[in-house]
């Protein structure tokens, strides 16, 4: 059902942005998946569009437009078959948002209008390869030195890591904070900094046309001024910034589940097999009534949710149950709409053959199920 | 999750009555469940408190209320830990609706009143014993003679069908009927109708305090003028107002799956097992997690549905969708939390462990999870 | 399929003791349901057929039977209709064990012949409100006094704790003990034991006709000669024998497991609706497909057990993979085949509609699922 | 768990076999993995050390070997992390044992040493872009025409498609045919034949150094003489050989299962998260015990499975049964394993993060999850 915080202007956005994506996207999914990224120039079609950002105030090129804007993107994004165009969301919604809430004038000044243009492509760096879920802990080191910092370190699992113009990465300026994550700064690292390199382009098992990198850090100067917000307080803006992910990530598992669902339907109705459409086999047919109705479920939840985000409110507990459920949904629709399509569900034509691949990171990215539940559990009380 | 159509004024009444439940009702539980029934004073005192169809108009005797109203009574007879209770809500909210709506202006004055004030207690008399999911094939029959029907048949799982003093019954006017179900009117049966018999209490595995019961019917002869709207019309009616069962029973299990969570949430931090809290084991934790998520998120639909009945919304599909999957979480949610209860989780004096003998017949009556899904598989054109 | 280590013997066993049960218990099943016990005489009926514990050796009467005969008693006796029959289980491969393994010869002379001739019935006292899984802490204190000891405490969820004559009771002689377990003993205390009572019968969920109930002790005088072993090592004896108890019950939970579908089936193909046997919609075919497999797994993996069990191997690991995975399946089998009977999978007068409560207490009792979790993760070195 | 019908002598060939696979196979994964396909020199390799159809009779150059080896063989290439072997398996133990059953004397020695050598490559050749399960729809037509057939159609999803010089083909010989399946016959055409095209590589999701791909035939001349045993006997031949082919498919899905567990439990045994080993949080503990039991209760009914096929029982029923529960169980356990992994898991250089797009097509292929349940409810006379 639609939500109730839609109105016409919103509507018509999402038309026109629909168009967009379907003739400037999907049709090239094939080729940026053996590419395994999406071209430079699509940011700039995006910016031109005012499809990046839109959210940033207008001194800065933005619209300054609600967060109805950026679900709807979101939610077409995650319905073009191109799995890398998320790296779009994940700059729009929660990288570039860390620039605008923690960072100073200068700063927003210096970076947020290339945000919006598309000619800065950001990353959050955040996860090292012996700290995934453990973040307090992360080794990289900044040291101050003069008016820089020298950053030390390896990071793993970047999303946008081989294109990205600017980097905003966690690092630890005081190893002796304890609690530890009081220890942990974030810097803003612009590409070709020396001492900055990114790693190979990491072989997912799904999503290919993203592209994941690693990144290091050897003696990395890095000018002071680049600090984001106080030092030391780089968990906290980590984890105000997390509710957001975690809803951007959400609300696209949902539109990919409504998605997937979509096809399967379409072509179980008009596939035949022993003379019937697959789909009037009382069997599939119970399947598919179970996952749309865990589909409409979800939806609604999600869609309460959104409404007490923009009704800033505060969504911790409502949106870490909405990730794991709705995370773990969409890859279990995944699996049974592979099943439907039989043979050609393991062929890679078929998106929704894809869809498995596709969705497997999101139990697990932005944190994972089981974080969520010990999140929930403890702001339960258990 | 607070719901959006609630006011203050709803507030204060759910207030009022959830301390009458817990003065005149909660400490009857294990008495009346022995007594397998409750207690005829209980429907004139509810009348008293305008707690019975509070909805019917002033001039019958009710209080024209909003259908918020009848929520909040349902949500919290669910947490009466009396299962008998629940009659009084299908009275209410399922049975009194055919007489006001498709009564004639007679029947409503004769009945409505008696309804409000508890002097009269009706049931809905469909199911037989080769006729349960299956309506239109019922074999009652009424034939006209004169000004009366003689009706012949049998029923059984009739709510309230020790107490009733009027009986709401689905038959046979018309055997030859094609469609066949153009052939199934309904008649008010008033108690001692000659050749109205009520047969024994039927022994249920669940909801011991509420009365189910056979009745049968031989040459029992009821006048014209209590058919209930037109003659072939009866299936009709009774598709019209399954989507309010149906809405009831999602509502009532709803409720129940909350208040069975919170009863265990309390047993789990305050019971210690080797020494800890049940709750603060992490499966345990994880396991009321994704009960309490799950519970959240079919709150999230329910309330999204009721204000869509309230609107005035065509609901078919998403109650069909609420009636199958909260009906089956609760189940879900009564086993596992009488497993969190060890060993008195199966013990009568904890209501939990009654709670899945109570839940059991939510996902069979009103229509089965089964047939809901292929309701909403027609829905989709499955 | 049938298991390999039965001989012709054991089937023409199988035969006459199926005719045993089909005539002298199945009938009683709604009677004893409601007298909330099985008469004494039953006791020396199965005595007298040598039924009771005919595993013991002949010099005590018994028969030195293998444990396949106790795998078929148990197997029949589960297929009864009658849960409380399953007390005759817990007393000839549960209780009666502990006097074999670890009484002394006068313990056994004594003892013993009651046991196979059903005078002495016989129960097994472990549990205490505050420690169910948590056996190493209990509190019932025995206090050595001259030639006695003196027992004070309180016992629960007690299975034959109305009608025994003998209790076998894990009690502390050695409060400072540690680990705490060292100091458990083990009891042999008679019926009209001064100080020794029995409480209120339990109001179960499910299996009635089983008597569970409290136990009592004041200032209980036992001799000491009724030490079974020697002092301290009870928490031993308990292990030991706990793997036998857990095997029974898997027994006795895959047996149930096999009836209750066996007749869902007769049901499914026997009951029309909508013009169809229910077993002939897809989407019931499936579910009873997918729960006979489950129970052909389960069986083809109990009887390996069993195998391995005659064998003298050590089956701690297997049989608590085990315990939790059949008692669980008999659960979700419970529930789907009550599904299956519509209407009638809530009334009482069927045995299917009864299997839920009955076999509720199968995950918690010998040990929780969630204990077995821990019992292999533990072996397993996780 | 220790299959009863190994000797000494098979666990020395495993021992040989598995150390052949971790020299000269596993180290390829990658490299394989990323040309899509198996070198043709390991066909060559496996050939002389006798791993390709051992149990070919010594005058066709086998060893006449029991099916135990080619148990072990199967389970062996499982765990080799390289998928493409599966197309070995396929060739040994699926279609050569057509050539072998059916194929008159001519036929055998002409084709089967080569097959035992690995000079042939086998593929069986049935699917067709309308007719998957549904084999008597296949539209692919063989017309007499003297002494020759005159082939014309387009299959899909032919294992070995790509390498292959033998094709066993299900083709039309008589479209009228009632019942249709009648018209089924099966031959075997060479690679080279005229009309016989190699269409595209097939993109799949997972498995993908098994060359999996399109075959066409216009007008493609077979000589009779290729006609596989008689006219019309094709779909008899087929349902003959897929028992054994469901079997061997079950017999690779458990061997991954217990691979795929073995590698994450070591995995979650040494990565260490929140300064504690991944294994050690009770949440994964008991997910780990959950596969655990279900992979051992699997093992158990696939081993009497085994015992049953070498002891010449009929197994439909239980092959049924192995083959949806033991697929779908594989893709669970890889599910599960994936999220144990975290980010790693979504990274293909870990053979778990691959194994989901491995073990998906096992529920399809070799006859669907729904088509197995078809068959054992129609077995069942559901």
């Amino acid at each position: 059902m639609e939500a109730r915080f839609y109105k016409e202007e919103h509507r018509i956005f999402r038309k026109t942005f629909r168009d967009f994506v379907q003739k400037e996207i999907t049709p090239n999914a094939e080729k940026w998946e053996n590419e395994k990224g999406i071209p430079r120039d699509l940011w700039y079609r995006m910016g031109e569009q005012g499809y990046l950002c839109p959210w940033v105030d207008e001194k800065y090129g933005g619209f300054d437009a609600g967060f109805e804007y950026s679900v709807i993107i979101h939610e077409e994004l995650a319905r073009s078959e191109v799995p890398g165009v998320g790296g779009m969301g994940v700059h729009n919604d929660i990288v570039v948002p860390y620039i605008h809430h923690q960072g100073n004038q200068k700063q927003k000044d210096k970076y947020l209008p290339g945000c919006v243009s598309g000619e800065v492509i950001t990353t959050i760096v955040m996860t090292e390869p012996e700290y995934g879920s453990d973040l307090a802990n992360i080794r990289t080191r900044a040291v101050r030195d003069g008016n820089d910092y020298i950053v030390n370190g390896q990071k793993v699992f970047i999303t946008n890591g081989i294109t990205c113009d600017l980097a905003i990465v966690a690092v630890r300026t005081d190893p002796k904070a304890t609690p530890p994550h009081k220890g942990i700064s974030i810097l803003l690292i612009e590409d070709g900094t020396p001492g900055f390199s990114k790693g190979r382009l990491l072989e997912k098992t799904g999503a290919h046309s993203q592209d994941t990198g690693e990144l290091f850090f050897e003696d990395c100067r890095v000018p002071r001024e680049n600090l984001l917000g106080e030092e030391g307080n780089g968990f906290q803006y980590l984890m105000y910034n997390l509710q957001q992910e975690r809803l951007s990530l959400t609300i696209d598992a949902q539109a990919m589940a409504e998605y997937i669902l979509e096809k399967t339907i379409d072509y179980c109705k008009m596939r035949n097999v022993f003379g019937r459409p697959v789909s009037r086999f009382q069997h599939n047919s119970f399947k598919i009534v179970e996952m749309a109705t865990e589909i409409e479920i979800g939806r609604t939840f999600l869609n309460s949710l959104i409404e007490d985000f923009i009704n800033r409110k505060d969504i911790t507990l409502k949106v870490s149950m909405a990730k794991w459920w709705i995370t773990e949904m969409v890859n279990r629709i995944a699996y049974h709409c592979t099943q439907l399509h039989g043979g050609y569900g393991c062929m890679k034509e078929y998106f929704v053959a894809r869809a498995p691949g596709d969705v497997r990171f999101m139990t697990i990215a932005a944190g994972t199920t089981e974080i969520m539940k010990v999140i929930i559990g403890n702001m339960m009380g258990l | 999750m607070e719901a959006p159509f609630f006011k203050e004024e709803h507030h204060i009444f759910r207030k009022t009555f959830r301390e009458f439940i817990r003065k005149e009702i909660t400490p009857n539980a294990e008495k009346w469940e022995n007594e397998k029934c409750i207690p005829r004073d209980l429907w004139y005192r509810m009348g008293e408190q305008g707690y019975l169809c509070p909805w019917v108009e002033e001039k019958y005797g009710g209080f024209g209320a909003g259908f918020e109203y009848s929520v909040i009574l349902h949500e919290e007879m669910s947490r009466s830990e009396v299962s008998g209770i629940g009659g009084m809500g299908v009275h209410s909210d399922i049975i009194v609706p055919y007489i006001h709506h498709h009564g004639n202006e007679k029947q409503k004055s004769k009945y409505l009143p008696g309804c409000v004030r508890g002097d009269i207690i009706t049931s809905i008399v469909m199911s037989e014993p080769e006729a349960g999911s299956d309506l239109v094939k019922i074999r009652t029959k009424a034939v006209r003679e004169g000004s009366n029907y003689v009706v012949n048949g049998q029923k059984v799982f009739i709510t309230n069908g020790i107490r009733c003093n009027l009986a709401v019954v689905a038959v046979k006017t018309d055997p030859k009927a094609d469609p066949p179900h153009k052939g199934v009117s309904i008649l008010l049966i008033e108690e001692g109708t000659p050749g109205f018999i009520k047969g024994r209490l039927l022994e249920k595995t669940g909801a011991h305090s509420q009365d189910t019961a056979e009745l049968f019917f031989e040459d029992c002869l009821v006048p014209q003028e209590n058919l209930l709207g037109e003659e072939g019309m009866g299936f009709h009616y009774l598709m019209y107002n399954l989507q309010q069962e149906r809405l009831i029973c999602s509502i009532g299990a709803q409720a129940t799956a909350e208040y069975v969570l919170e009863k265990t949430i309390e047993y789990c931090r305050t019971r210690t097992v080797f020494g800890r809290p049940v709750s603060r084991f992490q499966h345990n934790t994880f396991k009321i997690v994704e009960m309490a998520t799950e519970v959240e998120i079919g709150r999230a639909f329910l309330n999204s549905l009721i204000e869509d009945f309230i609107g005035g919304k065509e609901i078919t599909l998403n109650v069909s969708m609420a009636k199958w999957w909260i009906t089956e979480m609760v189940n879900r949610i009564a086993y596992h939390c009488t497993q969190l209860h060890g060993g008195y989780g199966c013990m009568k004096e904890y209501y939990v462990a009654r709670a899945p003998g109570d839940v059991r017949l939510l996902t069979i009556a009103a229509g089965t999870t089964e047939i809901m899904k292929v309701i909403i598989g027609n829905m989709m054109g499955l």
